[in-house]
This record gives C-alpha cells, structure tokens and sequence, in this order.
C-alpha cells in the first residue's frame, strides 16, 4: 500500500493505492492520524488506486473520520472503486463519510 | 460433481493477500462475477478474525481455506486451532445499520466483520470441536458452476 | 520475509483448473506480470503428471503445491504420495528441439512435460522419501517481489 | 471447453473455446479425430478463444496433425494468444504446424 501526501491551502490530500487490509492498517492509520494530528483536520483521500479494502480498511477511516471531527474538521472520500463503494454502502458509511467525485468540489466542501 | 480446493496459510497478516489472490483467481475461472466479491470479503473477514482473535496476532499457525464449489453453491470453510470465539458470538450479531449522527458513539471504530459476513454468505455457522474451528459458510451462485 | 500459501486438491483432473486459476491469482497479486505464465505452465504440467503418472489416474488421493515467495525468487513444489518417477528420469530430459521434416517418427505425440518445466523454472529437482514425492522448482523473478 | 464445428466446401472449421487442458483432452481428442476421419483431412483449427492450454493440449494438435496428414491433408491454426503462441514456439511446433492469422489466408492454403 502506497501512501502520498501534499497539502493545498490548508487541506490535506492522501492518494492510497494497493489494498487497504489488516497487513497496511497498522501503518495507515498512524501516516494519517498523524497528518491529521499537523493539520486543520481537513483531509481528502483519494481511494481510486484502492482496489480492495476489507473491515480493517473501514476502521483506519472511522478512525480518521473521528479524529477529524475532533480537531472540528472533516474528511472526503474521493474515486471509490466498485469494491471499495460496496463495502461502504454494505455498512451505512455513506451515511457518515462525505463521497464526492471530483477534488474541486472536495474541496470547496471542506474550505 | 463437486471439486474442492484447500488453501492454507500461517497465521500472519501479510499471507491473508496470498489467500485473497488465490481465492479471487479459482472464482474469476469457476463463479458467475457478481459472486467474487462478497465470497473474497467474506473470506478475508474471516481469515482476519482467526488470525486476530483465535491466534491472537501469533504468527506461526495455520490457518486453512476450504473452497467446495457444488454445481449451484459455494461452501468456504475456514479452520483454525486457536482460541474458540465464545458460544453464541456468532448468533448475537446484529445487522448492520446505519450510526446516528445525533450519537457519536453509535459509529463505531470495529466490529464490523461478522456482520460483513453474515451480509455476504447465505449461511454461516460456527463449530468448535476436537480443538478445531470452523467457520462454515455458503452461498448460491448466481448462475450455476460455470460462467 | 518469505511468504508461503499451500493449495491442496485430490487427484482428478478437473481439480487441477482450481490450482490454476488459485496460482495465477496468487501470481497477478504478487510476481511481476512476466514470470506467470510459464510459472504456471510447469506447476499445470508438474501436476498433470502427478495425476497420470504418479497416481496413475487414480482420484482420491492429495496433490499439494506450496507457493513460496522469497525477495527475488519464487519456490514451488508439488508433492504426492503416489509411484515415485523412476531414478535419473529427470535428469535425463532432452532439451526441446524442433522434430526433423524428413522423419515423422521425430514428432512425438506427447512425451514434453518434463522439457516445458525444466525450460519454464531456473532449477528443478525431484525426491522421493519417506512415501513423498517432491518436484522442487524455482525461479529467479524480474524485478523483485514487489509489482 | 466448447467446441463448435462447420464445414466449408470440403474443409473443416473448429473452433475451441475455454483451457485446452488435460481434463479436456480425451473428449477433444475424439471429436477432433472423428472430424478428420468423416471429412477429407483439412482442418482449420481457431483457437483465439483458447486462453491456456499445456501439452496434453499440445498431444491433441499433434495426434490431429498425424491423422490430417495421414490422409493427404493438414490442419491449420488460426488466431493464437499469447500464452499458446509461446507454448507452441517453446515447443518449436510453429516449425511443423500452418498458423495463420485470418481465415481467408488459411482456406486459401488447404485448397
Ligand atoms: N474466528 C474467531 N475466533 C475467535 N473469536 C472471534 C472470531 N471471530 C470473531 N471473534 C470474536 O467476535 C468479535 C466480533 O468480531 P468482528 O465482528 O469480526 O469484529 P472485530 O474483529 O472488529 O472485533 C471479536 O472481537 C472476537 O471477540
Ligand atoms: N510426477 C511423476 N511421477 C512419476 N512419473 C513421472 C512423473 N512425471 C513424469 N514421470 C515419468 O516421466 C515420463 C515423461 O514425462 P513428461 O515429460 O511429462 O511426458 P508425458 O507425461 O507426456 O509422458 C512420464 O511418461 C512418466 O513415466
């Protein structure tokens, strides 16, 4: 699993690619954790390189997702992949998680 | 007639991606497509939890996949020899539902595996005998054994 | 570190497509997209001959291919616990050549299995102890372990 | 392993579809055979749809080759992919057998 990270105005914006499972999760979560931990709260991840993502994957954003909302911020999933949507909507997230399509509108969310 | 393949891995986080490979390329020659994935999440989220829960995180055991394709179903078993889950875990688990954005709380972190499970196989049941586990799982193909 | 999946399946030929389609899996997640195809080629025809030959096409018994992948290498072996193939048999393996026009009798019908593996995997090896029979193969991979 | 079989002006047109493997191998063998002995040994053979096959697929080509030729005709093989173009040429069969790559080019041939 890859991870690459910039920051455009005070958003974050993490790419991921490979597959989000219980190997990669120890590491993921603390790279994001921590990027949230050095920003505003304000993070866009980029899932479209994500091709398979299992329970383990889910709890990295709940995680992210919480710590977020701590710092009064929030993050955006952008590009899931046909696995990665169902697994999410297979467990209500879309309910919880903002999902957009493009990274402008991402970001006009979060600005 | 019915063809069955077994794969086994030891109980480490990085051999689960050996185990999900092998399983999507037997269903990408065997199962109709929209089976593949429920069966492969499935799978996984079993696999996780033995590796997890029954072995504690200790590398060094097994952990064996039984793949048993039968003209219009598939049964997956997934053994162990480690610590049993508690009687009626399996039972107790609730659906998935929605958190309540008025309540934190309800959204939580994990949990969520059994429920994945139960959501993608038709059947699911939990045996813990002679100091082997096994998760029984199955589900009807879409359009028979042959794509 | 060195990963390893085991895959078992009885001796009946339409059991050998689930090890196929197993290994490749396995192969696409994990080996650079060059070395698959022909490392799936020697383990198909390693396992054809442990069903016709070793077991002589008998079904019922196991055939067991381990999968393991070092940083730059991948192993294989398929063992069984049928007839062991006769001493210096492998090593005595002509290389392929091209059958001669003028003498029909050069175009064998079959008879290639062991040239197709030696010529797919870097080393072969065969032995047979304690009731086990073991074909050792490896191969060097292009670009490391990682796709 | 699916095999569909017409007739043109006296030759004979199969094609093959799925893995050429040895659980396949007895009944392809005696269907292959049975054509080449009702017709008159000309056998054009496409196998695009052919994704794998190993040398019991292999022994099938050859026995089918022997019996054409044994009655005055040949088989030609139409439309190779990748993985049976390098079995066949790891074998050094492309040096026995007529392969084309469309069939016009390969009726031309067996007339
Ligand atoms: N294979 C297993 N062996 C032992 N205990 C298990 C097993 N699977 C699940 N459990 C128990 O059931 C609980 C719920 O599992 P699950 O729904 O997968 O969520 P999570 O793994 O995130 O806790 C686990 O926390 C564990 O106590
Ligand atoms: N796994 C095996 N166990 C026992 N004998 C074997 C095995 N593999 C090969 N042999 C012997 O070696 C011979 C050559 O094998 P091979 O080159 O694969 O061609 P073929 O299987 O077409 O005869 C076989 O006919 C058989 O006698």
């Amino acid at each position: 699993m890859i991870l690459t990270h910039r920051n455009v105005e005070g958003i974050d914006i993490v790419a991921l690619s490979g597959r989000l499972v219980i190997a990669d999760v120890p590491r993921i979560r603390q790279k994001l954790l921590a990027i949230i931990e050095q920003g505003n709260g304000k993070l866009i991840l980029h899932l479209a390189e994500v091709g398979f993502m299992d329970s383990s994957g889910l709890s990295v954003l709940v995680s992210v997702f919480k710590a977020a909302r701590v710092r009064g911020g929030d993050i955006v999933l952008l590009g899931l992949s046909p696995t990665v949507r169902s697994l999410i909507e297979l467990t209500r997230l879309q309910q919880v998680f903002s999902i957009f399509d493009d990274e402008a509108a991402a970001l006009a969310h979060l600005r | 007639m019915t063809r069955t393949i077994v794969l086994d891995i030891e109980s480490r986080p990085e051999c689960i991606e050996l185990l999900s490979g092998a399983l999507c390329g037997v269903c990408h020659l065997v199962l109709p497509a929209v089976d593949i994935a429920p069966v492969n999440l499935a799978m996984v989220e079993a696999v996780n939890n033995v590796v997890e829960h029954a072995y504690h995180g200790e590398s060094g055991h097994s952990v064996r996949v039984e793949f048993e394709l039968a003209p219009n179903r598939l049964h997956l078993r997934v053994r162990d020899r480690g610590e049993p889950m508690a009687p009626g875990r399996l039972e107790a688990v609730a659906a998935l539902v929605a958190p309540d954005p008025e309540d934190p709380d309800s959204l939580r972190t994990r949990g969520r595996g059994l429920a994945i499970i139960k959501s993608c196989m038709d059947t699911v049941n939990y045996e813990a005998r002679d100091g082997v586990n096994t998760l029984s799982m199955s589900r009807a193909l879409a359009t028979g054994e042959a794509i």
